[in-house]
């Protein structure tokens, strides 16, 4: 099976990258494998307790994904700098308390190797 | 062995960007082809001699400098209309005209901007 | 015949913006390209990208709604925006780029 | 009474910009005399028939209706060089050439740009 | 005593603004009433548990402010759907615990009292 | 003799940046400008920001070290930009702008 890699860098609502990521994802996921990387403000994305009364619930749709068997990881450096820390036990697939199930911190590396394991690759920033 | 090309088109040390695309293309450097591409404001990053201690920001020039292996493109005429083409430039870093700036986009597998 | 591959371009920058003047440069050099445009990209049909030669422009219809954007004859508007694009950039396509 | 001009000049719908600018407009009405001025991919705003209901977004057209009272001026060179000039626009928006959008900006007590 | 008011839109870290805002706000308290509103992205700032490796702690930053006095103040709406919740309780000065000390989130009705009780008047944003 | 106050401007971005222009053009307006360059805004240095008529320009010490950026004969570098900038605008500006 082929593998699609987004990479994302920007947070949520303050631009639409996320809502189109998910769109991305959600088509590919249908014949694809497909990973998302979380990095610089994009690890604010699957923050817990978000209330966007005006907008779709970010968080949910990228846990959403990660259901549907999306591998969804954020940079261990950027999410420690911004108060997103990873934790040993693993709790509903994920390693961060303050993040929706299913979406783990990791080392950047990871990205190089979800790269090199990947057919296609979109990048998506401001 | 694929390749990558992460472009970089924000200045330096105003964005966490330049510091972002360094970082992703120095944890690459193993697994592939790896090439960063400077391209509009981001050729700021090839000025010589950067400081940054007294902003208490990683130094940019530094970390250049610690990955020599990493293949840096700066393109020509980002610079020449940045007032760049005079000045001292890091001398690890390539300068590229358009065609091959945009050549070494076309062979990569993958680009990458931040 | 073996048909030639295309580049796909994704293009999320309204007009004049750096990165859409990158990405109609390299789809001007690509002689094959298909140019899918979303989000703020789609304003790039007010400034005449759909007469690029050698260009296929395909444009989503939920944002050309929401921006109140009208996609011309050469534009085309698919049921499906992300799927097509998914399936061109995962099945028919030589190098693809997001802008 | 003091006088705020709001400077928006990115897109809407593709950033949360253009609601935070016509949000933080929308409050100050009370207190101050607001200026919204689209500048640069603000002007896009100005748009007749935005339906963002597909988008799960709130409709920025139906906002600038429904503050009626709040002057919002659109930059005319922005919208000619963005081939919006015979577009349909929003009835409420002014169109100010470049001197006026200026001197709206310099005879306001504060300019805020989004 | 003069006022100023500082309107911030971007997050930590990803821009210089938080950093540069901190030096005009330290700079100002000298003599002045100093207002910090936190717009869209800005509301991350005050977040508790950043661990920059390589940066200043914005939240650090910004807490020491609201010591020295200056009001600082995130949206409602913007806090509301990145994840931030105010509470009806105050504890060290914020109505949020997951913010630091001395920074409370509020209405948007804030940012146009802070701008009618000011006399000068910044915005930085990306 | 009464004196005239001038038009204060913080600038961040870089040139070619629409902030930045739009700035560059106020402060062509003013008469009286005085264009404070910090973070990305010492760039402008490069393309000739000081040349501006009827305009001064103040660069941050720590900003140009940075980006090894060298200020000309002509820029006022000072011990504490942010004290100078607060006192401008605070007590001799006409207007205050932050591009």
């Amino acid at each position: 099976m082929k593998t699609l890699t987004i990479v994302l860098t920007d947070g949520p609502y303050i631009s639409e990258y996320a809502e189109i990521a998910y769109k991305l994802a959600e088509a590919a996921l249908k014949k694809y494998k497909v990973n998302i990387f979380l990095y610089l403000d994009a690890v604010h994305i699957p923050k817990k307790g978000q209330y966007p009364a005006f907008f779709i619930n970010a968080g949910q749709l990228f846990s959403e994904l990660a259901g549907k068997g999306a591998v969804v990881r954020a940079c261990a450096r950027c999410a420690g700098a911004r108060g997103y820390l990873p934790e040993k036990e693993i709790i509903q697939e994920s390693n961060c308390k303050d993040y929706f199930p299913g979406i783990r911190i990791t080392s950047l590396y990871e990205l190089s190797e979800m790269l090199s394991m990947s057919d296609r690759v979109i990048s998506l920033s401001r | 062995m694929k390749s990558v090309f992460y472009l970089l088109d924000t200045a330096p040390y105003g964005s966490e960007k330049a510091f972002g695309a360094l970082n992703a293309a120095a944890v690459s450097l193993n697994e592939m082809d790896v090439t960063l591409g400077l391209y509009g404001d981001g050729v700021y990053l090839a000025i010589v001699g950067q400081d940054s201690r007294k902003l208490g920001l990683p130094n940019l020039g530094d970390i250049l400098y610690a990955y020599g292996e990493l293949r840096v493109l700066a393109h020509e005429p980002s610079l020449v209309e940045r007032g760049l083409f005079g000045q001292t430039l890091i001398e690890t870093i390539e300068l590229a005209d358009e065609e091959d700036f945009f050549e070494a986009m076309e062979s990569s597998t993958y680009v990458i901007a931040f | 015949m073996k048909q030639e591959k295309m580049d796909v371009f994704l293009l999320t920058k309204p007009p004049f913006s750096p990165r859409s003047e990158l990405c109609l440069k390299l789809a001007a050099r690509s002689g094959k390209a298909r140019i899918y445009l979303a989000g703020d990209g789609v304003y790039n049909l007010l400034t005449g990208i759909e007469k690029l030669p050698e260009c296929d422009v395909y444009a989503c219809k939920e944002d050309l709604e929401a921006r109140a954007i009208m996609a011309g004859e050469k534009v085309t508007v698919p049921d499906d925006f992300y799927s097509d694009f998914i399936e061109d950039i995962m099945e028919h396509c030589r190098h693809e780029y997001t802008f």
